[in-house]
């Protein structure tokens, strides 16, 4: 269902008194169209709820089945009179043709759900459609600003200008200014000479000294012996590349027995 | 009443409530007023109120703000040629109505109340309006948005809250805000109630007693 | 002062003028009244403008017409000015150092000084504050304004005047030169939220007004 399909275009004819407020009046420029408008009409629920009004009696004490038979005289009435009727209007229809069989049908042969909970739900929808539609009469028929109350035409509007105070103290720019002269004042960079062993001493080195024995060898034993321990770092770091270098041109082969176990290295003879 | 020099902090209200383009709250008048104490403005603003309610023009609270109005009693004279107020549609009026008394309300609800699919448009001619919001989304699934009324709405129908909206404590007592499955189950908890009492089915509840009817 | 209920034709004259968006004169008044005359409307105008005479809002008559407008006394209420006190940024602060120790100087020379950009903003807020003020321009390629401190600034820093500003030894003595560690930090903290902002070297720290503008 939905809120389309509600201009129904028809002959003007029959703006029955049963029906006022389903039939606006027709546009002046197209008299032989019937306008159902939307001032009134949405759709089935509310051609429902306002079949109930018509009975002027309370929702709860009406009969399903005497606005079922209303409402479908209205669709046969419409189909009548050509009115091109919108799907859910039909839909409606369809569903409440087969509530009210059902209704009439012996109970034992009744479904479930039973046609009696449909016409209840159905009931107490209408109801609170209704609780709401009239609710929103009263609402709409308050004193409404702009309508039956109005404001101050002109007010002269309220402004808060926002002026900022700023702080800081005699410290602090003193502060500032030694901080902007300690930064940009010029500096002298200290770079000290640290002990190194080159990697190409370390070759040397190594090689040297593996031309020496065929024996296994800890790479620990290629360091200079009594060396400060940076420099004992560095040798380190050298030697081992070196012995890298070796094991490539295939002038030594290296062997370690675990992770982070001892490295040892032996001359390869050919 | 008050027909003695009005005090300083009452016509400082007085002034500031006039050029106010917007309704102020007790807090905002406060501190307009350079940091009065809440309860000496709020106490000022119902003095106020008492002096212009003889008045052509009314003092009036909406939902915690103050601002000042003509007295409706005068709208007869004031009404405009032409109308500032939207006209709305039905629908848009009964969907205003349905999120005024149901807030906060998704449009899966507002629908199974009105048993029609409602537009789209009908919810942007009210929120254009100012006079409903998104009010966040309900915490189910699909996490559906979900539409409160506004300040404005109370402004403009003149309502101190949405405890004034005209008979909403009677549809709440009537059970005509709950939806209709709560409706429908209680309706049939009584009804198991009175068989289980030995009664008859009571046949304002079931469509028993309409059912039967047609049938004769 | 009418203290009593006012009259039917006080009431809606309230309200009319009340509402109106511009000044009515008596004529226009009857006539919305439905067509009151004019003596009549006149008197209760003037009684209206005596019972407002001493309000918060006043009933005058401005070249033949009248309207409500707030009482003059309160007219501060209109336009309020809130002070709020804020701490001057890191960057405002060495800038104004800058100003103080080498005025007159142009913007250029401060970012020299300074070895960072200076946002615009960060001169306008020491203009604002009214601690430095534009001092003509120097006559070299560009004239580039220059900038000096102004008596306010002395005042609020409490010096006599510019030389009793401590000179770079006595910074030195009292280790003000020394290359404090949370200059250094604060000169990062500055690369860091300036890359963070994607832009160019802020040098502003901390106040979130000036951020930004140091990109142009």
């Amino acid at each position: 269902m939905s809120e389309d399909g509600l201009l129904f275009a028809a002959p003007q004819a029959e703006e029955g008194d049963e029906w006022e407020g389903v039939a606006a009046p027709a546009k002046p420029d197209d008299d032989s169209a019937l306008y159902l408008e939307l001032e009134g009409w949405e759709g089935p629920l509310d051609l429902l709820l306002d079949l109930a009004r018509r009975q002027k009696v309370d929702l709860r004490q009406i009969s399903i089945l005497a606005l079922v038979d209303q409402y479908l005289s209205f669709i046969d009435r419409a189909g009548a009179l050509r009115l091109e009727l919108a799907a859910d209007y039909l839909v409606m229809a369809a569903w409440l043709a087969y509530l009210k069989s059902a209704l009439l049908l012996p109970r034992e042969e009744q479904e479930d759900p039973s046609p009696e909970d449909l016409a209840l739900r159905l009931q107490l929808r209408l109801q609170r459609l209704g609780a709401m539609r009239e609710a929103a009469a009263r609402l709409m028929g308050r004193d409404r600003i702009g309508r039956d109350i109005f404001l101050r035409g002109c007010p002269e509007g309220l402004r808060i200008d926002r002026k900022t105070q700023w702080k800081c103290d005699n410290y602090a720019l003193i502060q500032a200014y030694g901080q902007v002269k300690a930064r940009t004042a010029p500096r002298i960079y200290h770079v000290f000479d640290r002990p190194v062993m080159t990697l190409e001493s370390a070759l040397d080195r190594v090689s040297a000294m593996l031309g020496v024995t065929l024996d296994w060898m800890d790479l620990r034993d290629f360091l200079p012996p009594h060396a400060e321990p940076r420099l004992r770092k560095s040798a380190l770091a050298s030697s081992f590349v070196a012995a890298l270098e070796l094991a490539r041109l295939g002038r030594a082969e290296i062997a370690q027995e675990e992770i982070f176990g001892a490295m040892r290295l032996r001359r390869i003879v050919k | 009443m008050s027909s003695e020099t009005p005090g300083e902090v009452l016509r400082a209200l007085e002034a500031t409530l006039f050029a106010s383009e917007e309704p102020m709250s007790i807090e905002a008048l406060a501190g307009h007023l350079g940091g009065l104490e809440n309860a000496i403005v709020r106490e000022a603003v119902v003095e106020l109120q008492i002096h212009y309610s003889d008045r052509g023009v009314h003092l009036v609270e909406r939902g915690k703000r103050w601002h000042f109005e003509t007295a409706p009693d005068l709208a007869h004279l004031l009404r405009r040629e032409r109308e500032q107020v939207r006209r709305l549609s039905r629908a848009a009026t009964e969907v205003l109505a349905i999120v005024a008394y149901h807030e906060p309300v998704s449009r899966a609800e507002i629908e199974s109340i009105r048993g029609v699919q409602t537009a789209k448009g009908t919810l942007d001619v009210l929120m254009e309006a100012g006079w409903i919001k998104l009010a966040g989304r309900r915490e189910v699934p699909g996490r559906p948005v979900i539409y409160a009324t506004t300040q404005e709405f109370l402004d403009h129908f003149g309502l101190s809250s949405r405890r004034d909206l005209p008979g909403i404590d009677e549809l709440r007592a009537a059970g005509l805000l709950d939806p209709v499955d709560d409706a429908f189950e209680a309706l049939h908890e009584e009804a198991d109630a009175a068989e289980a009492d030995g009664g008859e089915p009571a046949d304002e509840i079931g469509e028993s007693s309409e059912a039967g009817e047609s049938r004769g």
